[in-house]
């Protein structure tokens, strides 16, 4: 990946919430166009690593830079509007706004893209056309799912961070979720995503940090990851 | 003493009484705006009580409590059915309701109110007493099951209801208790007064209530003993220059404490950390 | 009986749990003898045969969400009983409608022989049901030990006397008696040494804890724990678990939540999975945990 | 005499002050709230009565200090503002509303303190007496009066209608005196109809007005809920101005400015100050207070009122060689009190006045409207 | 019968002006969700600031107009970093008593500052109602008229936008969840603004509807249309656009009636007892809050 240009770098980052460290001192680094797996159990703090990233918790320590420029102390809404998405853990949705409302907040920074981009979303998801005008609340899972994938892409991000996509969904979700984030790396988008289903991620992505009680303490290839045999047994299953 | 003295000590203890009155449901997370009709309801029987039937005053404020709390109790079934924003401001309604009623009743004197409330001697030792009576009360109430219970269900009405408090009876039982100690407030003030119609009882005094709660300091009941005099006294300590715009200042303070203060002057950890001071190990 | 995970966060905050302690505590020794915690309600121990909680048909609709799905689930008395399901199966529906927050859209919720069902959450409190909550909630503004003695709002009456007309800083008896008992719950969970602390204060962790503390202090036959691990360390769980077995032992019957898969098997006698609001396996841990549906929908499959 | 370190006295301490050389008498006024209008015209007129005593020579060669207090129209601050200078004062001028008064006055009489205040009601005034001094005149008296000129001067007005506020005590008592007194001029009120304070709409109480069917309509309301009415009635076809009459209290400019010319001209209304009024003093009084507040006139009644009990106190004093000595205070407290209970005529800013068994008696004047100017009725 | 229509359109004169401020409120409860007491004090400052300006600049309506539309644009928005503390902290029962304190404040600035504390009426040019319809007890007005049709013009305008505009739509998922809306690239700071600032600006329309409708304006005018129109909003259920606009013209039509036909003064006493019934009854308003 040595070719590729850098889009994210994290230095040195801690974050804690009052007495309690939720990240310690993490080094990471994303190129454009990978997937990358941030992999932990319960509380690792991938959460906080991701809503660090895009400002909504405070780093207590260390340097964030996106696309050469430090982020560390940018507000949301600057951060989000430079390029980066995010699918919120749970999903995310605002729930008794239409599909449609929801779609087209996923583009408040650019809004003259909406018309072009809900036609491509359409068509990548006909589901979410039959069900533009209902509450995004009352949508399965799955569907809340896509949409909230969806919306994370109407702006057309150069970075989209996912935090626990395969939450709540059952197997046969998951592989077709992994399946569309190929494809949007395909399309030329990088993304980053948090994963306590080590497995399926490591599967679909390029590589992986594995993260435990807010340090990294391992990273790599997913496939040198998912034949590590210490990750097989803490987060594959395998006892 | 004084005069000026006795009458400043005795409008800090119903100022006090009353803001207790606000104090107790708002432990049960509600901020109830009815305190000044129930400081009506007390007022209105002390003076008729007094006045027309020449009862003495201890029995005459053991006769608002009665009257104040039934009289309370009546409202507060229906506020138990509601919560936060709501019940704050449907209960605002209930001074106009008051006034309005008190208005159109001859033998309470109607619109001009009753006057000629006779004259109490000891009234600055009663309240006092009464002061103290009421602290007691609170403390024990506060540091007692039914305190703890207020505490769950100001915090959390789904997680107190798991302890198994009933929150429907809490919610009233506060809203009655309230109601009582405004009942005696209005008594003290009819007695301080000695005459009382129904525009006493109306809004301005309610944002004074509400002011002193939040100034000193809503989550203990000893924030009362600094919010009260220092802003009931506020346009007679500083120069006379000034005093007109002790109202401003009043708002001004208000914003300030809910902005960088939110507990308050008085937060229970000073409350506690006094309380180490004064109990040795 | 100190949680180790605790010791560190002592040493921290010692000089602040004496400067936090309620002034009426100070007269506390530590001399008194142990209480047997929740004994009283309970006949047999380690797993009787009898179910103290039936749950037949149980659906929950919220609006179009079906959350509960014709679930049936016994509970043996005096068990740990492990309940699992990625997110969102309705484990945490299931607790609320066992504890009435929510009164199930059909079927019956039968405790210990009595019919529960669409009863308010403080009169299934009053039939002997405690619970935590997935996120803690803790009354932040009282210290840890009255966060204790509130739990005990069941077990004690209003004692109008002793509470209004005794000298304003002597306490009643019932008072002195549940502060005692309140400081023994602590000492059980480990949390004794920060009973004077603010309940606000504490640490997730903590916070979880006295969760679980104060539950008990009502002296529930069954009690309901939602994820009492969650956003806990290792250490920190492997305390809960030791924690669980002893609650056990002293004979309460036992729900357990939890996504860490090794603590469940490893607390529980017996395991039910669910899935989209149904039952998908229910048995032995190990059986379940190699149940194939059980594997698929939440564990994963291996490739 | 007056040491120079006079002033920095602190107020408010009768004896401190007096030992300076000064005599202090306080004065309570609604400073500030909803009738700050009314209020700070009045404080001011006592400050610069004092001003002008002080000029000749203070009284009995000591200067006279004002204690001002504010009682924001509430009762419980104007007892309190009472309770404060009670204990040090010869006399206390104020509060200013009617509700005050009463509450404040009863600390003055237990303390023995003449009080020059809002005592309209006779019943109060007995039972506060000797030291409840009525400021102004009896208004309800004033009402009568004038309604009865009213109804004299347009004999075709039989039966009317009386607007009054619920919430006011004295504008009630005002209908009932004259539900009862005006048969005795064979006119009988049909109807009471109440406007609230602060009512947005006067629409509701003119149609009800209209409906009851009367020759004449008695506005017994503040100035701006009157001027609203006034407007309804006349819009909603009540065509002559004769037919409508109003109280001293909407006498302020917000009245003639909210009423439009038309609707005004024709109609009646009292007063217990004469707007027109071309004494020396007075225009001074006027000159000083425009230069004061940006060119407004001093239309509220009580500028003359607070004014008159200044000069009358000095008179007082001056009669009785009061000397402020706390030694003798309870001895002269007690003769102020006789001398104001039943006073000598004092000639005041318009014209005489005296007080009988403290009543204030002074002429009224009645205006009929020309266009917006009011022209005296004889 | 005659009468009872003169009624009918008094009470909607009144309910469309109580209809105006529980729209500029519920504007504000759906960008911060709070109760903004203080907002009819705006409107009175507002007003208070016009006729200043007429009184200065003798005479000049259009500058008049200019001067209210920036004051109370930047009043409003004055108010909304005060909320800001309270609303990061989720705290809306000490909103209500912020708000008051705003409202004491602009009041006594009133008393104080403005015609000496006096009432003050605007010149007939301003009160343009001036054009009315008579027939016999029945009387219209054009201003009536006007405020009438802004009511419902305003309540459809703001539907439109909360619903139908970008930004609209973001200060709804602002008020529904702000962490949400956070990620999703919504300024949290800018958007409160934008919302405050139009409901600011829809101060100023009321406040001009109220010169042309009511004419007269003093320190108490604010405290006589804050309680009435919170209580109201409530009882249409909070930042409900179109229930605030309908219970408005509804009670504005009860209110007339019940001074016109009810005995004494127990009007008071029945408006406020049967808004506080219906509110327990329905804690959640006639017509449902907005979330
Ligand atoms: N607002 C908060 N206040 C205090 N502690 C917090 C807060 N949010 C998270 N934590 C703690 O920080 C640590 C990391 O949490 P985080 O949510 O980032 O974990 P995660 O890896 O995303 O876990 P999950 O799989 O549950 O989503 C945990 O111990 C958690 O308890
Ligand atoms: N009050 C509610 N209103 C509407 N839907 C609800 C409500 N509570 C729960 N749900 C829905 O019911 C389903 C089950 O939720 P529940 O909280 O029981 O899941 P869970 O198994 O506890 O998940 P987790 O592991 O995330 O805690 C979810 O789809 C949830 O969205
Ligand atoms: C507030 C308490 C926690 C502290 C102490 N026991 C007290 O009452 O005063
Ligand atoms: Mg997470
Ligand atoms: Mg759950």
């Amino acid at each position: 990946m040595e070719q590729m240009s850098r889009i994210l770098k994290i230095e040195e980052l801690s974050v804690y919430y009052g007495q309690i460290c939720a990240i310690k001192r993490i080094n990471m680094e994303v190129f454009e166009g990978e997937i990358v797996t941030l992999i932990g159990s319960n509380g690792a703090g991938k959460s906080t690593l991701i809503n660090t990233i895009i400002g909504l918790q405070k780093a207590t320590k260390g340097k964030i830079t996106f696309m050469n420029e430090d982020i560390t102390k940018v507000s949301t809404d600057k951060v989000i509007k430079r390029g980066i998405s995010v699918v919120p853990e749970g999903r995310g949705m605002l729930a008794s706004m239409t599909v449609l409302e929801n779609l087209q907040l996923g583009a408040y920074h650019k809004k003259n893209v909406i018309e072009q981009n809900l036609e491509k979303v359409y068509e990548r998801f006909p589901i979410l056309y039959d069900r533009r005008l209902q509450k995004a609340g009352t949508l399965s899972g799955g569907e809340q799912q896509m949409l909230a994938i969806s919306r994370a892409i109407m702006g057309d991000p150069k970075l989209i961070l996912l935090d626990e996509p395969s939450l709540a969904l059952s197997p046969a979700y998951v592989d077709k979720i992994f399946k569309i984030l190929v494809e949007l790396k395909k399309e030329g988008m990088t993304i980053l995503l948090s994963e306590q289903n080590a497995k399926k991620a490591l599967q679909y992505s390029d590589r992986g940090y594995v993260l435990d009680l807010g340090e990294t303490v391992l990273d790599g290839k997913s496939s040198d990851l998912a034949g590590n045999p210490a990750v097989r047994s803490a987060y594959l299953g395998a006892d | 003493m004084s005069t000026a003295l006795s009458y400043f000590i005795i409008f800090c203890c119903v100022f006090i009484i009353l803001t207790w009155a606000a104090y107790v449901p708002f432990r049960a997370g509600l901020l109830y705006n009815g305190t000044v009709y129930c400081m009506a309801i007390g007022g209105y029987f002390a003076a008729l009580a007094s006045k027309t039937w020449h009862w003495p005053f201890w029995v005459c404020i053991i006769g608002a409590i009665v009257v104040g709390a039934i009289l309370g109790f009546i409202p507060a079934l229906g506020f138990s059915r509601t919560s936060g924003i709501v019940t704050a401001v449907s209960s605002m309604a209930l001074i106009f309701i008051i006034q309005s009623v008190i208005r159109n009743i001859d033998i309470l004197g109607a619109g001009r109110g009753i006057s000629g409330i006779p004259k109490i001697e000891n009234l600055v030792l009663y309240s006092l007493i009464l002061v103290l009576i009421v602290a007691v009360f609170i403390f024990r109430l506060d540091h007692s099951r039914l305190g703890r219970a207020f505490e769950a269900v100001q915090t959390d009405p789904d997680m107190a209801a798991t302890l198994g408090v009933n929150v429907k009876i809490i919610s009233v039982l506060g809203l009655t208790i309230s109601s009582a100690l405004g009942a005696v407030a209005g008594a003290i003030y009819a007695f301080n007064m000695r005459i009382i119609y129904p525009e006493t009882f109306g809004f301005s005094l309610l944002l004074s209530v509400m002011t002193m709660l939040f100034v000193g300091g809503r989550y203990t009941q000893w924030g009362m003993f600094i919010s009260v005099p220092l802003l009931w006294g506020i346009n007679k300590w500083i120069p006379s220059s000034l005093a007109i715009y002790a109202q401003i200042i009043y708002g001004v303070i208000l914003i300030v404490i809910l902005m960088a203060r939110p507990e308050g002057l008085v937060t229970r950890k000073m409350v506690a950390g006094v309380g180490r001071v004064f109990v040795r190990k | 009986m100190t949680a180790p995970f605790l010791c560190h966060m002592h040493k921290k905050t010692e000089k602040n749990a004496v400067f936090h302690m309620d002034f009426t505590m100070v007269t506390y020794s530590s001399h008194l003898k142990m209480i047997d915690l929740g004994k009283p309600n309970n006949v047999g121990k380690g797993g009787g045969t009898l179910d103290i909680l039936k749950l037949e048909k149980v659906i929950k609709n919220f609006g179009g969400v079906q959350a509960l799905r014709d679930v049936d689930l016994n509970i043996r008395q005096g068990s740990v009983h492990g309940l699992i399901g990625p997110n969102g199966s309705g484990k945490t529906t299931t607790f609320n409608v066992i504890s009435g927050v929510f009164s199930p859209t059909s079927g019956k919720v039968i405790f210990d022989g009595k019919n529960i069902t669409g009863m308010t959450p403080y009169e299934i409190a009053k039939h002997g049901i405690g619970r935590t909550f997935q996120i803690p909630r803790v009354m932040p503004r009282m210290t840890v030990l009255e966060n204790v003695m509130a739990g005990m709002y069941l077990r004690t009456s209003t004692d109008i006397m002793g509470t209004f007309f005794h000298l304003p800083f002597k306490e009643s008896k019932q008072e002195k008696h549940i502060r005692y008992k309140a400081m023994e719950f602590l000492e059980f969970v480990g949390l004794d040494k920060s009973a004077g602390r603010w309940a606000g204060d504490l640490v997730w962790a903590e916070q979880q804890t006295l969760q679980i503390a104060r539950a008990l202090a009502g002296e529930p036959k069954l009690l309901l724990l939602d994820e009492p691990t969650a956003g806990m360390g290792a250490e920190e769980s492997e305390f809960i678990e030791n924690l669980i077995r002893r609650i056990k032992a002293n004979g309460t019957t036992i729900i357990l939540i939890a996504h860490d898969v090794k603590l469940v098997t490893r607390a529980s006698d017996i395991v039910t999975a669910i899935e989209f609001g149904s039952k998908i396996a229910e048995g032995l841990p190990e059986e379940v945990k190699n149940n194939p549906r059980v594997v698929e929908a939440y564990l994963g499959t291996d490739e | 005499g007056c040491g120079s370190s006079g002033g920095a006295e602190t107020t408010g301490s009768g004896e401190s002050s007096t030992a300076q050389g000064e005599l202090t008498i306080s004065v309570l006024s609604a400073i500030t709230g909803p009738i700050a209008f009314v209020g700070k015209p009045a404080a001011w007129a006592a400050e610069y009565a004092a001003g002008i005593i002080n000029e000749a020579g203070g009284i009995n060669g000591k200067t006279i200090k004002i204690d001002m207090h504010d009682t924001k129209f509430d009762t419980a601050e104007a007892v309190s503002a009472m309770s404060q200078v009670v204990d040090d004062a010869l006399v206390v001028v104020g509060p200013m509303d009617a509700p005050g008064g009463e509450a404040a006055g009863q600390v003055a009489f237990d303390a023995s303190v003449t009080n020059i205040a809002a005592f309209s009601f006779p019943d109060i005034r007995a039972q506060y007496s000797p030291f409840a001094i009525a400021y102004m005149t009896d208004s309800e008296e004033g009402d009568l009066l004038a309604a009865k000129h009213w109804v004299e001067l347009n004999p075709d007005i039989k039966s009317i209608v009386v607007f009054a506020n619920p919430t006011d005590p004295s504008q009630m008592a005002t209908a009932e005196m004259l539900e009862s007194g005006l048969p005795e001029v064979g006119v009988t009120v049909k109807k009471i109809i109440e406007v609230e304070t602060g009512v947005l709409d006067a629409g509701p109480a003119a149609v009800q007005a209209i409906n009851a069917d009367v020759d004449g309509y008695y506005i017994g309301i503040r100035a701006d809920e009157a001027a609203k009415v006034v407007s309804e009635l006349r819009t909603r076809g009540v065509d002559e101005g004769n037919r409508i009459c109003a109280t001293f209290a909407a006498f302020s400019p917000n009245y003639s400015d909210v009423v439009s010319e038309d609707a005004l001209n024709g109609t009646y209304i009292w007063n217990k100050l004469d707007p027109n009024y071309d004494g020396e003093e007075w225009n001074k009084l006027v000159e000083a207070y425009k230069a004061d507040n940006e060119g407004a006139s001093p239309t509220v009644n009580p500028v003359p009122d607070y004014y008159n009990a200044l000069m009358a106190i000095k008179q007082c004093f001056e009669e009785l060689n009061i000397t402020g000595d706390p030694a003798k205070l309870e001895t002269e407290k007690a003769a102020i009190a006789e001398w104001f209970y039943n006073s000598p005529v004092i000639e005041g800013i318009q014209g005489e006045f005296q007080w009988v068994e403290g009543k204030k008696v002074a002429p009224v004047y009645f205006f009929q409207f020309e266009g917006k100017q009011p022209v005296a009725v004889k | 019968m005659e009468s009872f229509i003169a009624q009918v359109i008094n009470g909607l004169a009144t309910g469309s002006i109580y209809a105006l401020i529980v729209l500029g409120m519920n504007l504000l409860v759906l960008v911060r969700d709070i109760v903004h007491q203080g907002y009819a004090h705006i409107i009175m400052i507002t007003m208070a600031a016009g006729w200043i300006t007429l009184n200065t600049s003798g005479g000049n309506i259009a500058m008049a107009i200019a001067v209210m539309v920036v004051v109370g644009v930047l009043v409003t928005m004055a108010t909304e970093p005060l909320f800001r503390p309270l609303c990061k902290r989720g705290a809306q029962l000490e909103t209500i008593v912020l708000a008051m304190s705003v409202g004491i404040i602009l009041t006594e600035f009133m008393s104080q500052f403005v015609n000496s504390g006096g009432n003050f009426a605007f010149p007939a040019s301003m009160r343009g109602g001036g054009i009315t319809l008579t027939f016999g007890l029945i009387r219209l007005s054009l201003a009536n008229i006007i405020a009438l049709i802004s009511a419902v013009v305003v309540a459809l305008v703001l539907l439109w936008f909360m619903h139908k505009t970008q930004q609209g739509r973001a200060i709804r998922a602002m008020a529904q969840n702000l962490r949400v809306a956070k990620m999703l690239g919504i300024p949290f700071g800018m958007t409160g603004m934008i919302g405050f600032g139009i409901a600011g600006f829809l101060a100023a329309i009321i406040a001009i509807l109220i010169i042309m409708t009511i004419g007269t304006c003093g320190p108490s005018l604010g405290d006589t249309f804050a309680v009435k129109s919170v209580i109201l909003m409530l009882f249409a259920g909070m930042g409900n656009l179109k229930g605030g606009l309908l219970s408005a013209l509804f009670m504005g039509l009860i209110e007339a009636m019940a001074l016109a036909y009810l005995p004494g003064s127990w009007t008071q006493a029945i408006f406020y007892g049967v808004i506080m019934l219906v509110i327990i009854w329905k804690p959640n308003g006639l017509f449902g809050t907005a979330k």
